[in-house]
């Protein structure tokens, strides 16, 4: 093995050797300069490769002869080959990026970037803190030289502010490194560590000097404001190795000295490096410079990171499977993202949107994005769900919040960057692709997923990346270039097959859920045939989520279960972004959305008291003290996805502005996945007390409060799709209340209701969706008359307004008959009388979704529309086939489902023999009431036509208007405002308090960022105050820890 | 539930002795309103020749092939609701088509004769008819709401779903009618009882001065026949699922008809006085004053 | 009123006053002056309600006399004010912007007087009569018998007879005197 | 109280001296209708205009062939036999719906027919609101020609057998209005009327008589106004757009 | 007495920093730190001073054998050599910065340099 000093030396070697080349030969200098540091990352990379085999031995490496007192030694752990690996291949990378720029700098520039590199590498490996110190000076000054690579002239006074604050650091270093040696007589950190209580005893200060120096160097939260000039001015490729190698070198450092410092300093840097994630996140919410952003994003990463250094005592083995993973991450991820900055011509958000036209590079920013987030089968994600796991086990509640949180507005403001890049209106030109620059772009996304893979495979629950579904999902990506309807049919294959491969496994209920998710989806999928072109982005995204939904319903254990419900997640963010206004809704949802995973990981950690691996069966033996906390958690969690009332806001934009096929994909499939959540979790957890309170008399009237106000809020729509969406609240609320019954006929009816809801919302969405594209209008008012234009959609809307209204011979009955039977014998009964007045009101906004559209009058603009397009037809008319075959004969789905819920409610079930279907108060055949029904319709209809044979077919104006002629269609059409007196009677009840609950939330986040970040006033010297001013609070805080020991 | 094909005469023919009684109980009622007014009132047999004449009309127009589905929904859901509640207990051949789930049936399938009269009414293309629609829906859903309460009382207060056992529970002395043993659910069913009838308090959907007579504005001959038809059995119809879940069911024809006419006289008696409700305070009446006993009723079972 | 006739003429230049009653007096003015008059007698005088607008047809010296009767609610005296305009192309300032309630009977007199009012809101609608291409009906040059002769069918064997006449011979067929 | 009204002062109707009611076979030539002085042209909605429908197609709108249905009436035979056919005409006379449309003075004699001292429910007379549940059309008065263009447009939207009674002089020649420019002189020139009420306006006793007579024609089967309509339907419609000439509606208003 | 150049290094630092954080021209503030930076390597060469030893330079009167009994801590004064580099290296490169803003901005007052906020 090439011995770890080469690294040092090779680099300091070709810095001074550039000296002796001729200015000219700049080419040539370049050239030594891309060698020496493809020599140091191969040496780094060959030491990762030989200590990953046998972690255990590492090597220290003595200087100058002698053993450490007297000589300096720098030792070689996997822990530091690794990040060596990291800062010489993002160095090696960077250089790549800067080619113009240090060709027309000359090789002075090299040679200060080499030193750059190999001070960073030499802080990683020293073990002596004066030659920390030497190698910290060696990053200020080369910094400082760097940073006027970059054209920009603001970043001189950055560089001046920079050289400042790290005067003042190396003060304080230099007295801090002092006074330790002369307390403990050695510069060694080991010896230092040996005797650290004697020193903590003696003199604390020295030791509190040195540990701020090193905080100081990592930016934290309120003394940074140097930091964030020199990220925003900066060169980007510098800014990259500032934010990735910089920043892991500094952490190494911090990481060393705390050994000295002994456990009791850890609450510390956990308080400091919370703060910082909590507080540079918060201000990153207000940021309009992409720079500035990332120099907030990584302060604040890097603030996480140190609170992990400052859990290390509970993390235990796998505290560096934990920071590693997220260091790496944010490493990758933050110089990905500072490289993809490098190709923007404006420092604007907006400007980004010179990206959308660059599938490639669109496809790198989503792999930064979710490297950062920490979303599945990224390492951040493993770590993520390790360390929360562990702190939950310590029983360190607040900080877990605080961490979640941090993480949630990290969501934010990135999503809110994406979204802007794909739908902002005026979109910047082509974003120009030199080849060097994107070879070192693509090449961070190959290490951004060989990561993934790599953590998975470290990972203990299983590589993500071996999941077969996921990996379907990943197969589309190659394939985007492929016409649409061809993917389409590998699509619709794919979920057939895996639908076919794991039926033996699934049990009654997971049937019922996966028939709708793979073959169901398949269905709806047909649809996606009436678009041309490539459709690029769609099948990936379409897929991810199905490849989610999949591994939702058979996740054995509560990881599976969280990465299947994340991985859901994303897979359908992508798919409402696809719609033209829908960025807003699309950032609803996913805030609602990951929040809520965030509080089902919380209620998972709680429930597993710390072990990671935790099998969902064991949700029957939580502790008694936590279990309630955990249902309320996870049932929160789960009731994000089914939009129950309160968390409802994101579900009508979101449905509404999404394409015509990916509406029903979101309201039939997507709402499913939330109810199986809260089906395991009633499985498992049954009832539970909260202070006497019964948890599922909560969610019943949850579910009827949302089963009201959406059936309410539907009425009064002007806009078809929102209409459909409200109502799909209300049906989530049927469904919620009917499993809250916990007894044997609810859930039942939950479940012949997830059937229903399915079937019957797919088809008014694509029939809602196919008039939308042909009238060019989802505004109903505008619309009239369509039935003789549009017959078969008319038909579709009919038979599902009929199902959807519970009005006897479809389907719909069959649900509100179950839905009677399960009130007889549930004893809790006043939230019935909300479901009673909620029912007959689902009758009024589904008549007027069918008048509005197929009746009345027909607009002069409409007299030559075609019917729907072919293949969103077809997808219909199979529906009603279905909804005909489910009225007739509900037992085909519903018995072995009967069966399966016996074990969980033994008594009163249903029995099928034949046709009829028999329950404890009375029996229902649904063949004998279609037959006589249909009878007596078909007798009078025939007589009524026959008696009518000679009537004279009337156009639309021949109707009795008082003696006059009507004016116009629009005029003689009544549809605007359709339940006015309704509104004046009940309009009170659909004010929009959730929504402006959460606007103020909001609001008041945005409005605090936007005050507190005018602490930085740009101005050097309050920095370098604000530094020193940091120091004294932390010092004074900290001083507890000094004399409470 | 064997079907047995004898029960189709006997439920036809008790579909013709309500068609009868109902017209000849329409145009008594009508006499007693025009006898308040000290008129005259019109014969008898009126509603028969009225019904000849405009199925004998001769010409007719469609508007669509909806138009022809808002008499023929209209008429099957008024047979429809009779034949699915049996009207004369203990006899075989009055029961019709009655099954143990029917209580359920009988609360939903009133919607399906609404539904099909919104479809034709808006088929129609007439803007009276549409206004007409959407206040008879805003109503009708208000009345609905005390009457689901107190069916569901009754189901809570008997233990089942069927009107049979229902009507047997009831028999004996007219004490143990429902009207003495929860007397609250009755009298929310009463309530939403004069809300469904389309009697003056609640009739602003037919208004003939407002809106010339609502949705069915644009029907006429054999359309209006049909309709005249289900006008006659709806009302007895609804009044049979009245009686047998709150007043004892009828053990026999001339207890049948005396009780019918005691329960549509109730919703007349209420329509002679009061002046016409606009459809949000009818709304707000409902949800006022007949919800809360509903809500009574549903706890004391 | 003959003092306030006095008075007025100091103001405006006033035609020849001709008292019907001692409450009804008719004051010709000029057709300039008009406007302003009236809105003086509204204002300052009392005469706030303005009863009726209506012309009268001189078709031998080929003018139209408008009469704005007003009327003083206190003092419960009525002055119509007769404004003379030429006959052929006849037009006059509208007052809608005093009395709106004028707009209606200026397009009345639009419709059948022909009388044109520019600016008057809804002049050109039809008023009364739908789709009339004649002449405005109520000018003396039009002859209404002979119009309804020439368009309505008449039913034949039509015979006007005196009413009392008929009575007698009718109840008394008896006695021929 | 028996049903026979009292001796009324006023002839009935049937005294009068035989009006011949039916159109003459031969068309009498009828003088040209004087030169107008301006022509009227189409309002603005029922002109003919071209509309971007959705995805940029250009359709053409013309209101009076696509909002109107253009069939003309046909000739409706009677019932197949004649014992239903006087079953239905028995009906038919029992049970008279009147159309609420009080054309000229004398809708308010109607008004009384409902009330307690007159009672025409007795009758089986009631009042529907629309012409199309309605049978009895009554022009109670002088028929102006703008509410004719009214009247014949909720005429045509009766649906066959229908009967039109006119009241008072007025609708037979013109009345005390014989020589105005806007009132029509003779009803039948324009619509075909079963039957006459005279009286300048009838009280409510002459009506209901009137009506008594009307049953009676109704029941014999001589009440054929709507065929006649049909049969003659130019007749009628060139009588019409002779008088009324802003004709903005189809031939026959369904 | 040892603790005088210790106190003086002390107040030294103090001096500096309160220069370089209240003077508003850069000139001032480079010369404050350079204060700051002597006041810190007093700091480090005092910290090593034992009462009543000699300087650590073995010459004929301080023979190698009793060298470590009779001379003060040689380390500190090896760290001081760096520290002393460095601080040369840190000043010249401030002091380029203030020729270049002084170019750029024709003014040397950093509270002009504040076009890089929040």
């Amino acid at each position: 093995m090439v011995d770890a000093l080469a690294i040092i030396y090779l680099t300091l070697g070709t810095a001074f050797l550039l000296g002796l080349l001729r200015d000219e030969w700049r080419i040539l200098a370049y050239g030594i300069t891309l060698l020496s540091l493809a020599m140091v990352s191969g040496i780094a990379s060959t030491w990762v490769w030989h200590l990953a085999d046998n972690p255990a031995e590492s090597v220290e490496i003595m200087t100058a002869g002698a053993s450490p007192p007297f000589a300096i030694n720098l030792r070689m752990g996997l822990a530091e080959a690794a990040a060596l690996m990291l800062a010489t291949l993002t160095g090696l990378a960077s250089t790549i990026f800067l080619k113009d720029t240090l060709l027309r700098l000359g090789r002075r520039a090299m040679a200060v970037l080499l030193v750059f590199i190999m001070a960073i590498c030499g802080i990683i490996l020293t073990r002596d803190i004066f030659n920390l110190f030497v190698f910290f000076e060696l990053v200020v000054i080369a910094t400082a030289g760097l940073v006027l690579l970059s054209h920009n002239e603001r970043s001189l006074g950055a560089g001046f502010k920079y050289l400042m604050a790290s005067q003042v650091v190396s003060i304080l270093l230099l007295v801090g490194i002092i006074f330790n040696y002369h307390v403990s007589g050695s510069l060694n950190i080991d010896d230092m560590a040996g005797m650290s209580d004697m020193l903590i005893q003696t003199t604390p200060l020295a030791f509190f000097l040195l540990f701020i120096a090193l905080i100081v160097e990592l930016k934290p939260f309120p003394a940074n404001g140097w930091a964030l000039d020199i990220y925003e001015s900066a060169h980007p490729a510098f800014s990259a190795i500032l934010s990735a190698a910089a920043g892991t070198a500094s952490l190494f450092a911090v990481d060393k000295v705390l050994a000295i410092g002994g456990d009791s300093w850890l609450p510390v840097a956990t308080g400091i490096g919370v703060l910082s994630f909590i507080g540079a996140n918060l201000f990153a919410l207000a940021q309009t410079s992409d720079r500035r952003l990332l120099g907030y994003s990584s302060v604040a990463q890097i603030g996480l990171i140190l609170a992990i250094i400052g859990q290390r005592d509970i993390l235990g083995d796998s505290y560096w499977l934990i920071a590693g993973g997220v260091l790496l991450a944010h490493a990758v991820g933050k110089a990905g993202l500072f490289w993809l900055s490098g190709l923007i011509a404006e420092r604007e958000l907006t400007a980004w949107t010179a990206l959308r036209d660059r599938p490639l590079l669109l496809f790198a920013f989503i792999s930064f994005i979710a490297l950062l987030i920490g979303l599945p089968p990224f390492p951040g994600f493993y770590a993520k769900w390790e360390l929360i796991h562990l702190l939950a086990g310590a029983d360190r509640i607040a900080l877990i919040v605080l961490i979640l949180f941090g993480a949630l507005l990290e969501t934010a403001y990135l999503f809110r960057w994406f979204g802007l890049i794909l739908k902002h209106d005026e979109v910047a030109e082509k974003a120009p692709c030199p080849i060097q620059k994107v070879v070192v772009i693509y090449s961070a996304v190959v290490a951004a997923w060989s990561l993934a893979y790599l953590w998975g495979e470290l990972s203990v629950f299983g590589n993500l990346m071996h999941a077969i579904p996921l990996l379907f999902a990943l197969l589309f990506l190659p394939l985007e270039g492929l016409p649409a309807r061809i993917k389409n049919v590998l699509a619709i294959g794919g979920l057939v097959t895996w639908f076919i491969l794991q039926y033996p496994l699934y049990d009654p209920l997971q049937l019922i859920f996966g028939a709708i998710i793979l073959p169901g989806g398949a269905l709806i999928l047909l649809a996606s045939f009436h678009n041309q072109g490539r459709r690029i982005g769609f099948y990936p995204a379409a897929l991810w989520m199905f490849a989610g939904l999949s591994m939702l319903i058979v996740a054995e254990d509560s990881f599976t279960f969280f990465a299947a419900w994340e991985s859901l997640t994303i897979g359908s963010y992508f798919l409402i972004l696809r719609g033209k206004h829908s960025q807003p809704h699309a950032q609803s949802y996913i805030l609602f959305s990951l929040g809520g995973a965030f509080l089902m990981l919380l209620g998972f950690a709680l429930a597993s008291a710390g072990n990671p691996l935790f099998p969902l069966e064991s949700l029957t033996t939580v502790a008694e003290d936590v279990a309630p906390w955990v249902f309320i958690l996870l049932a929160l969690g789960m009731m994000t996805k089914t939009a129950a009332i309160g968390v409802h806001i994101w579900l009508p934009g979101a449905h509404a502005e999404a394409e015509t096929d990916v509406s029903p994909l979101l309201s039939g499939i997507l709402l499913k996945a939330g109810l199986f959540g809260l089906f395991i979790l009633l499985i498992y957890m049954g009832r539970q007390q909260l202070y006497g309170i019964d948890l599922t008399h909560v969610l019943l009237w949850v579910g009827a409060i949302s089963a009201l106000l959406g059936n309410l809020m539907a009425i009064y729509q002007e806009d078809a799709k929102r209409l459909l969406a409200y109502s799909s609240i209300a049906q989530m609320g049927y469904a919620l209340f009917g499993l809250a019954l916990m007894n044997h006929l609810g859930w039942l009816m939950a479940l012949m209701f997830v059937v229903n809801h399915y079937i019957y919302k797919s088809m008014l969405f694509l029939s809602v969706g196919g008039v939308a594209k042909r009238t060019g209008t989802k505004e109903m008012y505008r619309m009239g008359g369509l039935i003789t234009l549009m017959p078969l959609s008319f038909i579709a809307v009919l038979i599902g307004i009929i199902a959807v209204s519970g009005v006897p011979p479809l389907s719909g009955f069959g649900g509100r008959w179950i839905f009677y039977n399960a009130i007889m014998s549930a004893e809790y009964r006043l939230p019935m009388v909300i479901i009673f007045l909620a029912g007959p009101i689902a009758f009024l906004y589904l008549f007027r979704l069918i008048h509005t559209i197929f009746l009345g009058q027909l607009k002069d603009e409409h007299r030559k529309l075609k019917e729907a397009p072919f293949w969103i037809i077809l997808p219909q008319m199979i529906y009603v086939a279905c909804l005909m075959v489910f009225a007739l004969a509900p037992g085909l789905a519903l018995r072995h489902v009967d069966a399966y819920i016996d074990n969980f409610f033994p008594r009163n079930g249903l029995n099928w023999e034949g046709l009829t279907i028999t329950s404890t108060y009375g029996y229902w055949s649904p063949v004998s009431i279609m037959i006589v029904v249909g009878v007596i319709f078909a007798t009078l209809f025939a007589w009524l036509v026959f008696v009518n044979r000679r009537a004279q077919k009337v156009k639309q104006f021949n109707i009795v208007f008082a003696a006059e002629r009507p004016y116009r269609p629009e005029t003689t059409h009544f549809a605007w405002n359709f339940f006015a007196p309704y509104r004046k009677a009940l309009g009170f009840m659909t004010q929009p308090l959730v929504t402006r609950f959460w606007a103020t939330v909001a609001e008041s986040l945005h409005t605090s960022a936007e005050l507190f970040r005018r602490l930085y006033t740009g101005d050097g010297q309050t920095y370098a105050i604000q530094l020193l001013g940091f120091v004294v609070a932390v010092y004074l805080l900290s001083s507890g820890v000094f004399y409470g020991v | 539930m064997g079907f047995e094909w004898i029960k189709i005469p006997y439920s036809l023919l008790t579909l013709f002795i309500v068609v009868n009684y109902g017209l000849l109980l329409n145009a008594l009622i009508a006499k007693i309103a025009a006898r308040v007014g000290r008129r005259h009132g019109i014969p008898i047999w009126q509603n028969y020749v009225d019904m000849i004449k405009n199925y004998g009309l001769r010409t007719s127009i469609t508007h669509g092939v909806m138009f022809y589905m808002g008499p023929v929904f209209r008429l099957s859901g008024g047979v429809g609701l009779l034949l699915f509640v049996p009207t004369i207990y203990g006899s075989v051949m009055f029961s019709n088509l009655s099954f143990a789930g029917d209580l359920i049936l009988a609360l939903y399938f009133v919607f399906f004769g609404t539904l099909g009269m919104a479809l034709g009414a808006g088929e129609s293309g007439h803007p009276y008819a549409a206004i007409g629609v959407s206040r008879g829906l805003a109503q009708v859903t208000a009345a609905e709401l005390p009457f689901a309460l107190a069916v569901f009382a009754v189901a809570l207060q008997y233990e089942t779903l069927s009107v049979t056992e229902i009507v047997a529970a009831q028999q004996g002395s007219y004490l143990n009618w429902t009207l003495f043993t929860n007397p609250f659910a009755v009298a929310a069913a009463m309530l939403s009882f004069l809300g469904s009838m389309m009697r003056p308090p609640f009739d602003v959907v037919l208004a003939p001065q407002e809106i010339p007579i609502g949705p069915p504005t644009e029907y006429h001959s054999s359309y209006l026949a049909l309709m005249q038809t289900n006008r006659a059995i709806f009302p007895i119809a609804k009044m049979v699922v009245y009686m047998n879940l709150f007043f004892g069911g009828a053990v026999s024809w001339p207890i049948f008809f005396v009780k019918i006419f005691l329960i549509y006289m109730v919703s007349v008696l209420v329509g002679v006085v009061f002046p016409r409700f606009h459809v949000e305070h009818s709304v707000r009446w409902f949800l006022i004053w007949a919800v809360p006993l509903g809500v009574i009723a549903v706890a004391i079972v | 009123m003959i003092e306030l006739y006095e008075q007025l003429k100091q103001r405006y230049a006033l035609g020849e006053i001709s008292v019907q009653r001692f409450d009804l007096v008719f004051i010709t003015v000029p057709r300039e002056n008009l406007a302003s008059l009236l809105l003086y007698l509204r204002d300052t005088e009392g005469f706030t309600h303005l009863v009726l607008l209506t012309a009268v047809d001189w078709i031998e010296d080929n003018k139209f006399q408008l009469t704005y009767l007003i009327n003083n609610r206190e003092s419960a005296t009525d002055l119509g004010l007769r404004v003379i305009i030429d006959r052929d192309e006849a037009s006059m300032e509208s007052i809608h912007d005093l009395w709106p309630t004028a707009a209606t009977y200026q397009r009345e007199l639009k419709e059948m007087f022909g009388i044109d009012f520019p600016g008057s809101p809804r002049i050109d609608e039809d008023f009364i009569l739908e789709g009339w291409t004649e002449i405005p009906p109520y000018r003396r040059d039009f002859d209404t018998l002979e119009y309804s002769r020439d368009t309505y069918l008449e039913r034949p064997g039509r015979s006007t007879s005196d009413p009392a006449q008929h009575m007698k011979q009718l109840f008394y067929p008896e006695d021929k005197d | 109280m028996d049903k026979k009204t009292h001796k009324d002062p006023a002839k009935t109707s049937a005294e009068l001296p035989s009006v011949d009611l039916n159109p003459p076979e031969v068309q009498p030539q009828k003088p040209p209708a004087p030169p107008a002085e301006r022509t009227i042209e189409l309002p603005e909605e029922l002109r003919k205009r071209t509309v971007k429908g959705p995805g940029g197609v250009e359709i053409e709108v013309e209101p009076l062939r696509d909002y109107y249905c253009e069939a003309p009436p046909t000739v409706m035979p009677a019932a197949y036999s004649k014992i239903v056919e006087d079953l239905f005409n028995w009906a038919r006379a029992e049970s008279i719906w009147i159309l609420g449309f009080g054309t000229g003075c004398g809708a308010i004699e109607m008004r009384p027919l409902m009330t307690p001292r007159y009672d025409a429910y007795r009758y089986g007379i009631q009042w529907r609101p629309t012409p199309r549940q309605a049978n009895l059309f009554v022009i109670s008065g002088y028929l102006s020609v703008k509410t004719l263009k009214r009247a014949i447009r909720s005429y045509e939207q009766m649906q066959n057998p229908k009967y039109v009674v006119g009241l008072g002089s007025c609708t037979i020649n013109g009345g005390m209005y014989w020589d105005s420019y806007n009132t029509i002189k003779r009803l039948d020139e324009y619509l075909p009327v079963d039957l006459y009420i005279t009286g300048c306006m009838p009280r409510p006793e002459a009506l209901l008589a009137g009506f008594m007579d009307l049953k009676r024609m109704i029941r014999a089967g001589e009440a054929e106004g709507a065929n006649k309509y049909a049969e003659y339907f130019d007749w009628y419609k060139a009588n019409q757009k002779r008088v009324i000439k802003d004709w903005d509606m189809p031939d026959y208003s369904w | 007495m040892e603790h005088i150049a210790l106190a003086t290094g002390f107040l030294l630092i103090l001096i500096g920093l309160y220069g370089a954080l209240t003077q508003r021209d850069i000139l001032r503030m480079i010369v404050a730190f350079t204060i700051a930076n002597t006041g810190v390597n007093l700091v480090l060469v005092a910290v090593g001073y034992i009462r009543g030893r000699s300087a650590p330079i073995i010459n004929d009167n301080l023979p190698a054998a009793e060298a470590t009994a009779r001379m003060i801590d040689p380390l500190p004064q090896a760290l001081v050599l760096t520290a002393i580099v460095i601080g040369v290296g840190i000043t010249a490169l401030m002091l380029a910065y203030a020729y270049k803003l002084y170019i750029l901005r024709g003014s040397l007052d950093i509270s002009k340099i504040k076009e890089l906020k929040w």
